[in-house]
C-alpha cells in the first residue's frame, strides 16, 4: 500500500480506541449515538417519565391541540400523545430489536451454513434469499402477517423474515471470503471438524459487518413496523407503536393533525440517528468494503 | 532539467515530507530509495502535481522544471504538462488501467490530448509504441481489455501510455514491485534503454538498492519523509556515508552462495503521526548518541554526496 | 363499443344545446366519491356480480323501489298483485320504456331475465320464482314455488335491476364492463375498474319512480363515480374539489365538515346496525348472567354523544328502527344500567379484585375482544374496552382483516366481537343467528331447538307480510332474551357534498343514495 | 459473448420460475379464510356455500388445484377470480398501466435526479453542498413514505391545492406520487452513486488518468461514471420488483389502482387466483429487473462478460 491515497486515508483515521468509542468520536455521532441511549433510556423508563396513562381515554377532552397540560395534544380519545409516544418508543425499538436480532441470529446460520458447505445446498439457499431479497419487504411482512394474523408477535416475525435474506447474503460473502484466507485454508488442511472452523475461526471474524448491518437494520425495521402499524397490523390497540398512533391519525389528519406529525417526527429522527450512528461504526471498524462485498 | 529544492509536504496538521532536495539532467537517471512510507511515492506525486487528489498540498520548497516553478503552476497548465513533458510509470499494473476500457484507447488518449492526433493517427502511435515496447501483435492488444493480459504486459501498456506524448522527464514509482522476478528484470532493461534511446530523464523510485546500482546515475535516500543522502551512484555505493545507506546496501543480495545470509534492518520505519525527534533513524540506529536524539542533523559534504548525520561515515 | 360512441355523441349535443340556451354554461358535471363500502366492484353485471356499487342503479331500473320508510313504490312495475296463497305474482309494467340500444322493455323483457339468474351467486333472490309467463305485452306474472313474502324487497335491490337482454347475450361477460345496456337515467360510457366509472345521461329518459321530482331526464349530463379506499383522502378530495359529492362521510368528520362553509351534509337514516356478539359457547359467557351484564355494561347514549357526536342513534336491539320487527317489548332492549351489571356479576360469581379486574375461582375476568381493521370499528371497539373495564372485565383487543376474522369465528376462538351489518331486513336475524351458520355468521354461536322452531316459522311458514313481521318479530324477542349480543349504535349514512357545485335534495327518498336521488341533483348557479 | 451470458442467464430462470409458482401457491393456500365468504350474501343458505366451493374447486386436494393452475398458465390462462370475477390477466392488464406509469416515472426520476446528485455530492469542494447531500439523502431513505406521502397531501394538495388528493386522474395525479416513491429512490440511488464514485476516485487507475494530463470532467463522464454506475445499475435494477410492488402503500395513501393495490384488496379477499396472479408477475419482475442488471452489467463490465460463460 503505498499508493497515496491509501495511505492519506489511513492518516485520516486516526487508529486508537475500541470501534464503538471511535464512532462516538466524530460530532455527528456523539449527537446520534446520544440520541439513541436518551431514546433507549426513554423507553425503559417510559412508566416513570410518562406524565400521564398512555391507555387513559377522556372523551370530553379528545382531539386537543398541544398545550398544558397535554404536551403534544390529545388523540381523538383524549389520551396523552406525548405518553403514547414515549411508550410506543417501546413497542417500536423492542419490536425492531428483537426482530433484527431473530433475523441476524437466522441468518447468519443460514448464512454460514450455505457459505460454508456451499454446492447444491448453497445455491437453493441463495436462489430463495436472491429473490425475497429483491421483494419488497413491505409486501413480505403484509403477507406474513395476513397467514399469521396481526399482533406484535407476528409484527415481529414478519420483519425478521422481511430482513432474513440481508443476513444471510452478508455472512454468505464473508464466509466465501474468509474461507480462502490462508489461515482458513491452513486450519481445514489440519483436519479441523466443520463446525469448529465455522464456529471458532469463520463466524468470529464474520460478526462484526452482521452487527453493523444489524444496527442499521434496526432503522429499517422501525420503518417498517410504523408501515405495519399504519396499515393497523403491528400493535394492537390499546398499546401505542409509533406507526399503529399514525394510522389513527390518518382520519384525523385535519382535526388533529399534532397524532400524526409527532410520531412521524420521532420515527424519522429516530431512524436517522440509527444511520448516522452506524455510518460512524463502519467507519471505525473499516468494515465498508466487507459490507459493500455482500 | 529538474530540480526539486526544500520540498515540504502537508495533508492538514501532518507533514510527512520535508527538505527534501534534488536535481536531474536531461538523459540521467535518478533513483530514490527508501523502506514503503519513507516518502518516496509522495515525492514523485508531488513532481507529478497530483497531490491534491489525495488531500495533500506543497507547503514549502520549490520543484523547478524547464526553468518554471511547478508549485505554482496553475492546473490548466499543469494538466498540459503531465502526460505530455512528464510521464508517470505507477506501482501496481494490475490496477493502473481502466478495467472497463479496452487498451488501445486508454493508451490513445494521450497523444490525442497532447500531440492534438485524430483517432487513427493515435491508434497508429499507440501501435508503433506498442511495437516499440516489444508488445507482440500491437493490432490486437489495443483490442483487448487490461483483464485479459499479464501484469509485465499491463506495466508495458502503462509505460506505453507515459512515452505517448515524447516525454523529457518519466517518473516510475516502483514499477516493478508488483511484478514476477524474470519481468522485473525485462522492465527494467526497458526502461534503461528507453532512456538511453530517447535522452529521457527518469526519476526512478524504488527500495531495492540494487536495481539502483544497475540503472542509476544519482540516488537520494529517504528516511521518514526526508532525504538523508544523496549523490552520484558510485560515490555513495563506495562509500555509503549514513548508517541507514549502509544498511541498505548491505541488503542486497550480493551472491548465490549458500552461506551467505542476508541482513535486514531490525525494527520498523516510524508513523507519520509520531516521526521521532532529532535524526528520524536513531531509534534503528546502531551508531547512534544522545545528540542523535534531540538534533536534527544538517546535510555534510562528502565527496560528491551529501549525507545528512551526526557520525558520518561511521563504519557499521 | 357502438354503444359509447353513441351516448358520446348525445352527452355533446346536449352539452352544445345547454350552453346555447344559458350564458352562463356550466358544466352540467357531478363528480360523486363512492362509500367505504361499496368499493372494490369489477362489473355493472347486476345478474351476476355479488359487489354492485351505488352507480349500477342509475344505469338500471328496478320494477319496484323501496323508501327509506320500507314502504314500496312502483317503478318499471306501475302495480302489483299477489296471490291470496302466496303461489303467483302479477305485474303491470310501464309503457314506452326503452333499453338504452332503443329495444323496448316489456314482459318479454322480464321472462328473459329472471332465468339468467340461474347458477349465478345471485340465484337466492329468485330461489321461489318456479317460473315467468308473459301474460300480455306489459303484463308478467311470476309463478312461485313457496310463498316469499320477501318477494319485493328482491325486487327493489340494486342486482335485480334489469338489463337489456340482446345486449346482455350479446357482450356475455363483457357485459358490465366494457359496456352495459339497461333503462336507467343513465348510460355507461367508461369503467375504469378501481378507478372511476363515468356515466352519461340517457336523454330518452322519462319514467322515473315518484320518489324523484324529476320525472324527465337528469339535469346532469355526466355524472362520474370515483373509488377511493381511504375515507379521509376522500374528504380531503371534497375539500379542494376533487369531488362533488361525498357518499358515507365517517361521523368523525361530520364536525369539521359542518365548519366547511362551502359543504352541507345530509343524514340519511342507516340501514344497519354496530353491535358486539358475544360466543355463548366460550367461557364465561357460557353464563347468560355473565352475557347480559356484559350487555348492561354498554352507555350506548356516551358512545353516541362522544365518537360520534351526537349523529346517529344508539341501539337497543338488533334491528333498525324504521324495521317494524325493532319495535319489541321494551323490557327487552338492552338499555345501560351499571349497577345491575355489577349485582349480576357478583351473583355469578365474578368477584372485583383489587387491580379493578374480577375474579372467579383463581380465575380474572380478562376476555378476547376481536375487531376487523377500519377506522369505523377500531375507535368503537377502544371506547368499548374502556367501558367494560368499567365492569371489572378486561378486554383484550386483536384487530383482524375481515377474512382472518371469519376463520377465527368458524373455528371458535373468538369471544367477543365488535363489528357491524348493513341490511334494511328482519331475515337478517336468520343469517347472524341460525343454527345452520354456526362460527360464521353465527358469531354467537348459538343456536337452541325454540330459536330454531322461531326461525323456521319466520323464514318459511310466512304466507304473507303481516304474518312475516309478527313471525320474525316474535323470533326476535326471544333472540333478546337470551343475550347473544350487545346492539351499540344504529349509524346514520351521511351524505356531503359541496354548495358551490351541486344541489342535493335533502331529505333523500328511498333507502340508500341511488338513481331516484341524482335525477334530482341541479348544478348549483 | 453477451448474447451466449444472456441465453444461459434466462435457461437458469426456467427451474427458478417453477419452484416459485410452488412456493406461491403454499404460501397463498397457507392463509387463513377463503374466498366464499365473500361472495355469499344475507338471504343464500349453506347449501349455496357448499356449492360455490365446489363450483370453484376449492375442495379438491391442494396438489390438484395446483397442477390445475399451473396447467392453465402453460396456456396463459391466468384463471378465473373468485371475488372479482373477471380473469385474472384481465385484471393485471387493467392494474398494471398504473404500476408502469407511476413505477416508471418514479424510476426514472429516482436513477436520473438520484445520479445528477450522488455525481455532485461526490465531486463538489463545496462543504455545505456536501453536507446538504449527505442530509437530503439521510432524510430520504429514513423518512417513512407513508408519512411523507400524508405530508405532501396536506401541503401540496390541501393547502396549495396545486395538485389533486388522490385518484389516477391524469398527469396531476402522478406528480405526488411519483415524487414520495422518488424521493426514497433519490436518496438510494445518490447515496450508492456517490459511495461508488468516492470509491473509484481511491483507484489506482484513475491517478494514472490524471497523470496522463486528463481533464477532470473527461475522466468524470469517459471513466468514473462508468464504473460508479455498475452499483448503481444493479440498484436500479433490483428496484424494479420493489417499486411495482413497493408502491402499496403510496397507492394506498394516494387511492391509485396498481399491481400493489390489487394484491392487497384480493389478499384481504382471499381471492386465490388473483393473489397468485399477482405475486407471480412480481416475481416475474423481479427476476426481470436482476437479469436487465446482470445483463447490463456484463454489457458495461467485461470481465463480468467473461467470467460467468
Amino acid at each position: 500500500m503505498s499508493s497515496m491515497t491509501g495511505i492519506a486515508a489511513r492518516w485520516m483515521a486516526g487508529y486508537r480506541g475500541t470501534p464503538v468509542s471511535r464512532a462516538f468520536g466524530s460530532w455527528l455521532g456523539k449527537i446520534a449515538g446520544g440520541f439513541l441511549v436518551l431514546l433507549v433510556l426513554t423507553a425503559i423508563f417510559a412508566p416513570w417519565i410518562t406524565p400521564f396513562d398512555y391507555a387513559a381515554q377522556d372523551l370530553t377532552n379528545g382531539n386537543a391541540p398541544p398545550g398544558w397540560p397535554h404536551l403534544l395534544g390529545t388523540d381523538q380519545f383524549g389520551r396523552d400523545v406525548l405518553s403514547r409516544v414515549i411508550y410506543g418508543a417501546r413497542t417500536s425499538l423492542s419490536v425492531s430489536a428483537t426482530a433484527i436480532a431473530i433475523s441476524i441470529t437466522a441468518g447468519m446460520t443460514l448464512g454460514a451454513a450455505a457459505g460454508y458447505f456451499g454446492g447444491f445446498f448453497e445455491r437453493a439457499v441463495m436462489t430463495v434469499v436472491d429473490l425475497t431479497w429483491s421483494f419488497p419487504d413491505i409486501l413480505i411482512a403484509l403477507i406474513f402477517v395476513a397467514i399469521i394474523g396481526p399482533g406484535l408477535t407476528s409484527t415481529t416475525f414478519a420483519i425478521a423474515i422481511a430482513y432474513l435474506a440481508q443476513f444471510t447474503r452478508l455472512t454468505r460473502a464473508q464466509i466465501v471470503r474468509l474461507k480462502r484466507e490462508t489461515f482458513i485454508e491452513a486450519t481445514i488442511n489440519l483436519g479441523a471438524k466443520p463446525h469448529h472452523i465455522l464456529l471458532k475461526h469463520l463466524l468470529p471474524n464474520a460478526i462484526a459487518p452482521v452487527i453493523v448491518v444489524g444496527m442499521l437494520a434496526i432503522g429499517d425495521g422501525i420503518v417498517l413496523e410504523a408501515t405495519l402499524g399504519f396499515f393497523g397490523l403491528g400493535a394492537q390497540p390499546p398499546t401505542p407503536s409509533w406507526g399503529a398512533m399514525m394510522s389513527s391519525g390518518t382520519a384525523q389528519l385535519f382535526l388533529s393533525p399534532w397524532v400524526i406529525i409527532f410520531p412521524g417526527v420521532v420515527v424519522a429522527v429516530t431512524v436517522i440517528a440509527v444511520n448516522l450512528f452506524g455510518d460512524e461504526l463502519i467507519r471505525a471498524l473499516d468494515i465498508r468494503d466487507r459490507i459493500r462485498g455482500s | 532539467m529538474l530540480e526539486v529544492r526544500d520540498l515540504e509536504v502537508a495533508f492538514g496538521p501532518v507533514a510527512p515530507l520535508s527538505g527534501v532536495s534534488f536535481s536531474l539532467e536531461k538523459g540521467e537517471t535518478l533513483g530514490i530509495v527508501g523502506e514503503s512510507g519513507s516518502g518516496k511515492s509522495l515525492t514523485a506525486m508531488s513532481v507529478m502535481g497530483l497531490l491534491p487528489l489525495s488531500g495533500g498540498r506543497i507547503t514549502a520548497g520549490s520543484i523547478m522544471f524547464d526553468g518554471q516553478d511547478l508549485t505554482n503552476l496553475p492546473e490548466p497548465a499543469y494538466r498540459k504538462l503531465r502526460g505530455g513533458r512528464l510521464g508517470l510509470i505507477t506501482q501496481n499494473p494490475m490496477t493502473s488501467l481502466d478495467p472497463l476500457q479496452k487498451i488501445g484507447p486508454q493508451v490513445d488518449a494521450v497523444a490525442r490530448l497532447h500531440l492534438g492526433m485524430n483517432a487513427s493517427e493515435a491508434r497508429a502511435r499507440t501501435v508503433e509504441i506498442l511495437g516499440t515496447l516489444r508488445i507482440p501483435e500491437p493490432g490486437t492488444i489495443c483490442n483487448r481489455y487490461p483483464h485479459q493480459m499479464s501484469g509485465g504486459m499491463k506495466q508495458r501498456i502503462v509505460i506505453a501510455m507515459a512515452l505517448a506524448a515524447d516525454p523529457d522527464v518519466l517518473v516510475a514509482d516502483e514499477p516493478t514491485t508488483a511484478l514476477d522476478v524474470t519481468v522485473q528484470a525485462q522492465i527494467i532493461r526497458l526502461l534503461d534503454d528507453l532512456v538511453k534511446e530517447r535522452d529521457l530523464s527518469l526519476v526512478l523510485i524504488t527500495h531495492d538498492m540494487s536495481v539502483v546500482a544497475q540503472t542509476c546515475d544519482k540516488v537520494v535516500v529517504m528516511y521518514a519523509g526526508r532525504a538523508i543522502e544523496h549523490g552520484p551512484v558510485e560515490a555513495i555505493f563506495d562509500a555509503p556515508q549514513h548508517p541507514y545507506t549502509q544498511a541498505l546496501i548491505g541488503c542486497i543480495p550480493k551472491g548465490l552462495s549458500d552461506d551467505e545470509h542476508l541482513t535486514g534492518i531490525p525494527g520498523t520505519v516510524p508513523n507519520v503521526l509520531n516521526y521521532p525527534k532529532g535524526c528520524p533513524f536513531h531509534p534503528r540506529c546502531t551508531q547512534a548518541k544522545e545528540i542523535c536524539a534531540t538534533d536534527v542533523p544538517a546535510f555534510v559534504q562528502h565527496g560528491n554526496g551529501q549525507a545528512a548525520c551526526h557520525f558520518p561515515g561511521a563504519p557499521q | 363499443m357502438h354503444y359509447a360512441t353513441k351516448s358520446r355523441l348525445l352527452s355533446a349535443t346536449a352539452l352544445i344545446a345547454a350552453g346555447l340556451i344559458s350564458t352562463t354554461a356550466f358544466a352540467q358535471e357531478a363528480t360523486i366519491a363512492f362509500a367505504s363500502g361499496e368499493l372494490g366492484a369489477t362489473s355493472y353485471n347486476p345478474v351476476t356480480s355479488s359487489n354492485l356499487n351505488s352507480a349500477t342503479s342509475l344505469i338500471y331500473d328496478r320494477l319496484v323501489e323501496q323508501d327509506a320508510d320500507q314502504s314500496y313504490h312502483p317503478h318499471l312495475a306501475t302495480s302489483w298483485e299477489e296471490s291470496a296463497d302466496g303461489m303467483s305474482w302479477t305485474f303491470k309494467l310501464k309503457e314506452g320504456v326503452t333499453f338504452h340500444d332503443g329495444t323496448e322493455f316489456n314482459a318479454q323483457s322480464v321472462a328473459d331475465w329472471i332465468p339468467d339468474f340461474a347458477d349465478t351467486e345471485n340465484a337466492f333472490l329468485v330461489a321461489a320464482i318456479d317460473a315467468v309467463e308473459v301474460v300480455d305485452n306489459l303484463t308478467v306474472k311470476f309463478v312461485m314455488s313457496r310463498p316469499e313474502p320477501n318477494l319485493l324487497y328482491n325486487l327493489a335491490s340494486s342486482f335485480m335491476g334489469i338489463p337489456g337482454a340482446a345486449a346482455y347475450d350479446e357482450m356475455g361477460d363483457n357485459f358490465g364492463v366494457t359496456g352495459a345496456v339497461g333503462t336507467g337515467p343513465f348510460k355507461l360510457d367508461r369503467f375504469d375498474i378501481g378507478l372511476e366509472t363515468v356515466l352519461v345521461r340517457n336523454d330518452d329518459y322519462a319514467w322515473a319512480s315518484d320518489l324523484s321530482e324529476n320525472q324527465g331526464a337528469a339535469h346532469l349530463a355526466q355524472v362520474t363515480f370515483r373509488e377511493i379506499p381511504d375515507q379521509s383522502t376522500a374528504f380531503l378530495e371534497l375539500k379542494t374539489g376533487g369531488v362533488d359529492i361525498l357518499l358515507g362521510v365517517p361521523t368523525d368528520f361530520l364536525q369539521i365538515l359542518k365548519a366547511e362553509s362551502n359543504v352541507a351534509v345530509i343524514q340519511m337514516p342507516g340501514t344497519g346496525i354496530n353491535y358486539m356478539p358475544i360466543n355463548v359457547t366460550a367461557p364465561p359467557f357460557d353464563d347468560i348472567k355473565v352475557r347480559q351484564a356484559t350487555g348492561l355494561a354498554i352507555n350506548q347514549e356516551a358512545i353516541v354523544a362522544s365518537i360520534y357526536n351526537g349523529v346517529g342513534a344508539p341501539a337497543h336491539n338488533f334491528l333498525i328502527s324504521s324495521l317494524p320487527e325493532a319495535d319489541v317489548d321494551p323490557a327487552l332492549d338492552v338499555r345501560h344500567d351499571l349497577d345491575k351489571a355489577n349485582a349480576l356479576l357478583k351473583d355469578a360469581g365474578w368477584i372485583m379484585d383489587s387491580d379493578g379486574v374480577r375474579v372467579k375461582d383463581g380465575t380474572r375476568l380478562s376476555v378476547k375482544l376481536f375487531t376487523q381493521n377500519g377506522t369505523e370499528f377500531t375507535s368503537l371497539t377502544q371506547v368499548v374496552q374502556a367501558q367494560l373495564a368499567d365492569i371489572g372485565m378486561e378486554a383484550i383487543i386483536t384487530v383482524f382483516d375481515s377474512s382472518t376474522i371469519r376463520d377465527e369465528y368458524k373455528e371458535n376462538r373468538h369471544q367477543l366481537a365488535v363489528r357491524g351489518y348493513d341490511w334494511n331486513n328482519s331475515d337478517i336475524l336468520d343469517w347472524f343467528f341460525s343454527g345452520k351458520r354456526l362460527g360464521y355468521p353465527n358469531v354467537s354461536m348459538w343456536t337452541d331447538a325454540e330459536g330454531q322452531r322461531l326461525n323456521d316459522v319466520a323464514m318459511e311458514e310466512s304466507k304473507n307480510s303481516e304474518e312475516r313481521i309478527a313471525n320474525f318479530k316474535a323470533y326476535h324477542e326471544y333472540i333478546l332474551s337470551q343475550h347473544l349480543f350487545v346492539p351499540i349504535y344504529q349509524p346514520t349514512t351521511n351524505i356531503a357534498y359541496n354548495t358551490n357545485k351541486v344541489n342535493v335534495p335533502d331529505p333523500i327518498r328511498g333507502t340508500r343514495f341511488r338513481a331516484q336521488t341524482v335525477l334530482d341533483i341541479t348544478v348549483a348557479e | 459473448m453477451l448474447w451466449r451470458y444472456i441465453f444461459f442467464r434466462v435457461l437458469m430462470l426456467i427451474p427458478v420460475s417453477f419452484s416459485i409458482s410452488v412456493v406461491i401457491f403454499m404460501i397463498v393456500h397457507l392463509l387463513p379464510g377463503d374466498p366464499i365468504d365473500n361472495l355469499i350474501r344475507v338471504g343464500s343458505s349453506p347449501d349455496d356455500r357448499a356449492a360455490l366451493i365446489t363450483k370453484y374447486g376449492l375442495d379438491q386436494p391442494l396438489a390438484i388445484q395446483y397442477l390445475r393452475w399451473i396447467g392453465a398458465m402453460f396456456q396463459g390462462d391466468f384463471g378465473e377470480a373468485i371475488v372479482l370475477r373477471r380473469p385474472v390477466a384481465d385484471l393485471i392488464a387493467q392494474n398494471l398501466p398504473y404500476s408502469l406509469a407511476l413505477g416508471g416515472l418514479a424510476f426514472a426520476f429516482s436513477s436520473i435526479v438520484g445520479i445528477i446528485l450522488g455525481t455532485i455530492s461526490a465531486t463538489t469542494r463545496s462543504k455545505i453542498v456536501e453536507q446538504f447531500m449527505r442530509g437530503f439523502i439521510l432524510l430520504g431513505s429514513t423518512v417513512p413514505g407513508f408519512w411523507l406521502a400524508l405530508l405532501m397531501i396536506l401541503f401540496f394538495a390541501v393547502q396549495l391545492q396545486w395538485f389533486p388528493v388522490s385518484g389516477a386522474g391524469g398527469w396531476s395525479a402522478l406528480v405526488l406520487p411519483v415524487l414520495t416513491i422518488g424521493f426514497g429512490g433519490v436518496a438510494l440511488v445518490a447515496r450508492v452513486t456517490r459511495v461508488a464514485l468516492l470509491d473509484v476516485k481511491r483507484e489506482d487507475f484513475v491517478m494514472l488518468l490524471h497523470a496522463k494530463g486528463l481533464p477532470s470532467y473527461k475522466i468524470l463522464f469517459g471513466h468514473l461514471m462508468p464504473h460508479a454506475l455498475l452499483p448503481v445499475v444493479t440498484i436500479l435494477a433490483l428496484r424494479i420488483g420493489w417499486i411495482l410492488g413497493g408502491a402499496v402503500t403510496v397507492e394506498f395513501v394516494f387511492g391509485r389502482p396498481g399491481l400493489g393495490s390489487l394484491l392487497i384488496r384480493a389478499l384481504g379477499q382471499r381471492d386465490y387466483p388473483v393473489v397468485q396472479g399477482c405475486l407471480l408477475m412480481l416475481a416475474l419482475a423481479v427476476m426481470l429487473g436482476t437479469l436487465i442488471g446482470d445483463v447490463a452489467q456484463a454489457a458495461m463490465d467485461p470481465r463480468i462478460r467473461e467470467a460467468k460463460t
